[in-house]
């Protein structure tokens, strides 16, 4: 078994359950930056009053203007977005434009108002003692693992230097790996990368060496994948869910999923969950 | 802008509406500054039931014009988890607490009535009525008859305040809030949310306009909401709250407690102007938090001399 | 994309929904292209009734969040009038005509039908129940029980379908429309607007929060529509249509007509695939007056094969 | 009594009833201008398929975007406008910021999409044989009158320069007096011109000379004047009535005011009605 990463001795891990509380109220952010990245969008927003965001967690984001707008009177209910990197008091934020709330998130210049509920829920906690991390993203999923990559590489932990994984539909979406260092990447059409599903590059990884934390993201066929993969090979693994938020607090019970003791809110239970938790995804 | 309902005596008229406000996950989301800078007036808790209830499965929420529709399923620990685990880290709130419960007969009802009575950290009881008979599956709410006898049946079993929370969806809301009353309520809340549907906009159409009606009944489309059916709040039900609001205030002496689509103190306001003693707020916390506090300091300002 | 209701063959499955659309002034407004690109595959009527209404003194609308509420009071010439001067422009059109008639008793409502069924240029009576019974002040449409009789004893009175268009503002609307179906409608037709209620905006707040309840009531605040309260229709209601379309569909075995808030293509399809057989688009005329025949393109294309 | 204007031989007077009819549905166009004009904005755009609308004509107006928006989600329905000119396939309009839908009109910019609908109702008719035309405009009730003047210089009328009495709030409302010629300018704070009403001056000029038509348009008590002192005198006058519209082709039957003969539709039977159809404004 190559241990390809330096395990050099952990400084600050980052146990579970400890994470930054969100100031109470949405605030009014000012927006820094909207550039394209590839098929996605990357949104920067200043953000000086916010505690620096634990990687993980997300935020519930509204546009100041026209939120509320649209064909369908949509978007009216804020949206959920994982904190995919932390700079200086800076929020950057990667958006896949699926409807029309993330289409009017694309739409804001520099200048615009933001609203910003957050930091949010629960995010990644190190690896156990020993282990590698092991970062498995799938399209816009790949966002919360910029900033555990960020995370881990500051604290030089066992999880320095990660091996990163990264699936994505076909080239332009896979132009998101940008967001983190090098990374194996797989892309549906074969244009970039493995011709294929990122869970086959995860089960060569694994089959390599077993000695390894699975930080995962993306679609829940992906996640369900990577579970059962994990589950199958006794690998702990610490998934990031979805799910259609209204509130992002724990006050609406609306964002629930299934989990073996029972539904979880993924707003308060999660995002991040251990993967033992869930019977599958 | 200090209030009393039912000898109850709050800083001001704001409170949330039962479901749309967890205090407890609050508090470990937003820390401290959550007991600092309440929000509301006085705490409802979600309905209680007398045995605890998943809820429904997901999805719950579709966003709708302007308006949430959700099927939650009405999720809870129920009475005894809620008086054991809830209770104490509710009790420690800054306000008062009114604990919302629902039930499908006269004896669950009087049942939960009966032992939150027994405990002094709960103020005041809100009764949901938007809870279909188990025998004849309507909700009890709906038919003033059945309300009026429900509530006479179950007011014995509580000393403490008890407001009955009236459904939106009959035919005549003035007449039921009579009947809560002429039942024994000390107050009424409303509107609840109103009976609403969504399909999956991903699943493809599948009713043929053909001539025969049997075809398009046979493949019903999919249901968006794991609960099949669901209600709508928010802004887009707030001039139907404003007419039920004003339709009860005016057939009752007991006071109101309205809400249905408040976003602002001005919102607030006309529902205190056409009766409603206090506001509740449910969805528009969903979009900040910190709402109720906002609309009470607006309140305050415009009636500032 | 054509459709039948009734033995009416029409085009396609959008019609107007009673009192959204004036043909007669809209020919004045936009000449022949009226006729030559008229949006509905059959045009209802407003409602009429027995003696002629001038409807409510002004203001008659209220813009809600994403919706309209309106007081307008049905005017109308009176049938007489009706017959007389409008049914021989409304003839003229290039679709069938449907009546739409509403009266406060079973007589009365027979008599409307019975003097529409003598005109032949009338292919269908809708028949109104959203009216206040004369003996009980509650809308005729409310109670299943009244409905039915008041359904059945008017039947006879014409041989031309008969829809009812059922009110909204009730318990349980599928058990209306069945009530509709027994009394002998050919088909029911839904949502009319939901009660909703307008404050004057300029006109100051009057309401105390003072401790006791009788101050407030005692100075109602000015309501902004010349008629007191109002309906509300438009995208604020579509997910409560949708529910209540599908309760009905799956309540009846006669044909549906649904409308409330469609202003698309897509909305339209849902309340197809729920059951409807016919929609009917309302409010959003206002907004465009074509967007009848833009439904009904859009419904065709996505059905093309 | 002097009769000031050329009362040269009438060519193509406009009678009552014979307006444009609207084209069937409501067409998008490209805003080409919205200029600033004092307390008020001109909003110009351009419209190729429009017919020439008649003056005292109006349209139904709305935005591409953000129709649906705001703080109540309003506006919802679109919003009625008179035109204030017509130049060469351009439409212009004057509009006052008095709430949601104004607001967004008067923020729109050059090649923004703007829908509308017209032209509708009933216009201006010319003077009665041998009598001159006297506009009398209130704040943004000025808009039709512009056009109207237009209508009657270039048909070399009775009513060509026509005498144009126009009231403000105060200076930068009065700026708006520059869409018409020369005018007697009233300001209810004596900044500009007569300290006082508008129809103060009527007043003078119908002392004056009573051969006259007179067209206004302004807000409720000032036509009310209007009509009082019309009818005092035994002078026709033709107003431009104002009411809430939805739709503003009939249809709603929202717009109503009370006249003697019932309920008339503003948008149908009006906007501008002959004063002795009302019994007060
Ligand atoms: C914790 C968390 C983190 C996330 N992080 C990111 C991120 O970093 N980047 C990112 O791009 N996205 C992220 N998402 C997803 C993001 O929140 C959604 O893409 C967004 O909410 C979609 O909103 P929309 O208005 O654009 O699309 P919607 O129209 O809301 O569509 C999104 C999906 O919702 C469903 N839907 C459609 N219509 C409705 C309706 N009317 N009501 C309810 N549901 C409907 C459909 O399944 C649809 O595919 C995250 C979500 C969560 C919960
Ligand atoms: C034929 C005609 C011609 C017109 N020509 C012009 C013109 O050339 N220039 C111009 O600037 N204006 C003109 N107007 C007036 C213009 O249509 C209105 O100012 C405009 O509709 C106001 O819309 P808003 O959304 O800005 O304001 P709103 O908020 O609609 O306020 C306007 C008024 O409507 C009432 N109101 C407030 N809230 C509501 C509500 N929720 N629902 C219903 N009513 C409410 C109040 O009385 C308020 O003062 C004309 C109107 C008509 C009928
Ligand atoms: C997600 C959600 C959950 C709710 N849960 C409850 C509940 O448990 N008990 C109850 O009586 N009302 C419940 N309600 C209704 C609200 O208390 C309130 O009556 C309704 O939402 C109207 O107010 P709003 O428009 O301000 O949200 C719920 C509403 C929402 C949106
Ligand atoms: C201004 C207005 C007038 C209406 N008049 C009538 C009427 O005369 N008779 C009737 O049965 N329904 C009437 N309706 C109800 C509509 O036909 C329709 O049922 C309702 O508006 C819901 O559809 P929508 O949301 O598409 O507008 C009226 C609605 C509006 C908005
Ligand atoms: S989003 Fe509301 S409880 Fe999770
Ligand atoms: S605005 Fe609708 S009838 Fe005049």
């Amino acid at each position: 078994m190559s241990v390809g990463k330096s395990s050099s001795a952990r400084r600050a891990p980052i146990p579970r359950g400890e994470y930054p509380k969100a100031p109470f109220g949405r605030r009014l952010l000012t927006v820094a930056g909207n550039e394209v990245l590839g098929a996605y969008r990357v949104l920067k927003a200043a953000d000086p009053k916010g505690p620096e965001p634990g990687a993980g967690q997300f935020a519930m984001l509204a546009g100041a203007e026209r939120w509320g707008a649209g064909e369908d009177e949509r978007p009216y209910l804020p949206r959920a977005f994982s904190y995919t990197r932390w700079r200086d008091g800076e929020a950057h934020f990667m958006l896949e434009d699926v409807g029309p709330g993330t289409h009017r998130l694309c739409e804001l210049r520099e200048g615009d108002g933001l609203w910003l509920l957050g930091p949010l829920g629960q995010g990644f906690a190190s690896p156990e003692y020993g282990r590698r991390a092991l970062l498995v993203g799938g399209g816009v999923g790949i966002a919360p693992l910029a900033i555990w990559q960020d995370t881990l590489d500051a604290a030089g932990a066992a999880g320095a230097n990660a091996t990163v994984l990264l699936g994505f539909r076909d080239r332009a979406h896979a132009e998101g790996a940008a967001l983190l260092g090098e990374a194996r990447l797989a892309t549906d059409d074969g244009s970039v990368g493995h011709h294929g599903w990122v869970t086959d590059l995860l089960g060569e990884e694994l089959d390599r060496d077993e000695d390894a934390t699975v930080y995962a993201c993306g679609p829940p066929p992906m996640l369900e994948a990577v579970r059962a993969q994990c589950a199958a090979r006794g690998i702990p693994a610490q998934l990031a869910l979805e799910a259609g938020m209204a509130c992002g607090f724990g006050a609406c019970f609306g964002c629930v999923v299934p989990a073996r003791s029972g539904y979880l809110r993924v707003c308060v239970d999660g995002p991040v969950v251990d993967a033992l938790e869930l019977e599958r995804v | 802008m200090s209030v009393e309902l039912c000898g109850l005596h709050l800083d001001h008229p704001i409170v949330n509406g039962s479901g749309t406000f967890d205090a407890i996950a609050a508090r470990r989301v937003f820390g401290e500054a959550l007991d600092r800078e309440f929000p509301f007036a006085a705490f409802v808790s979600k309905t209680i039931t007398l045995t605890s209830r998943a809820g429904n499965p997901p999805p719950r929420l579709w966003e709708a014009q302007a308006g949430l529709v959700n099927s939650i399923g009405l999720p809870n620990r129920g009475l005894r988890g809620y008086i054991e685990r809830d209770l104490p880290e509710l009790a420690s709130l800054p306000v008062p607490l009114i604990t919302n419960v629902m039930g499908s007969t006269a004896e669950e009802i009087a049942e939960l009535l009966g032992v939150c009575d027994e405990h002094e950290e709960i103020a005041a009881l809100e009764l949901n009525v938007s809870c279909p008979n188990v025998h004849t599956g309507l909700d009890i709410g709906t038919d003033p008859v059945q309300l009026e006898r429900v509530v006479a049946a179950v007011r014995p079993a509580t000393t403490k305040p008890l407001i009955v929370k009236l459904t939106p969806n009959c035919a005549d809301v003035g007449e039921c809030a009579r009947a809560a009353e002429a039942g024994g309520a000390d107050a009424v809340s409303l509107i609840n949310t109103l009976r609403a549907l969504a399909l999956d906009p991903s699943a493809r159409s599948c009713a043929v306009a053909a001539p025969g009606a049997s075809a398009a009944r046979a493949a019903l489309p999919r249901r968006w909401l794991g609960g099949g059916g669901g209600g709508l709040s928010g802004a887009a039900v707030r001039a139907i709250a404003l007419a039920q609001v004003a339709a009860v205030a005016s057939s009752v002496s007991i006071p109101v407690v309205g809400m249905g689509g408040v976003q602002t103190a001005t919102h607030a306001r006309r529902l205190l102007d056409v009766g409603a003693r206090l506001v509740a707020v449910g969805t528009e916390s969903f979009r900040d938090p910190t709402v109720g506090s906002q609309i009470a300091r607006g309140l305050a300002a415009a009636s500032a001399p």
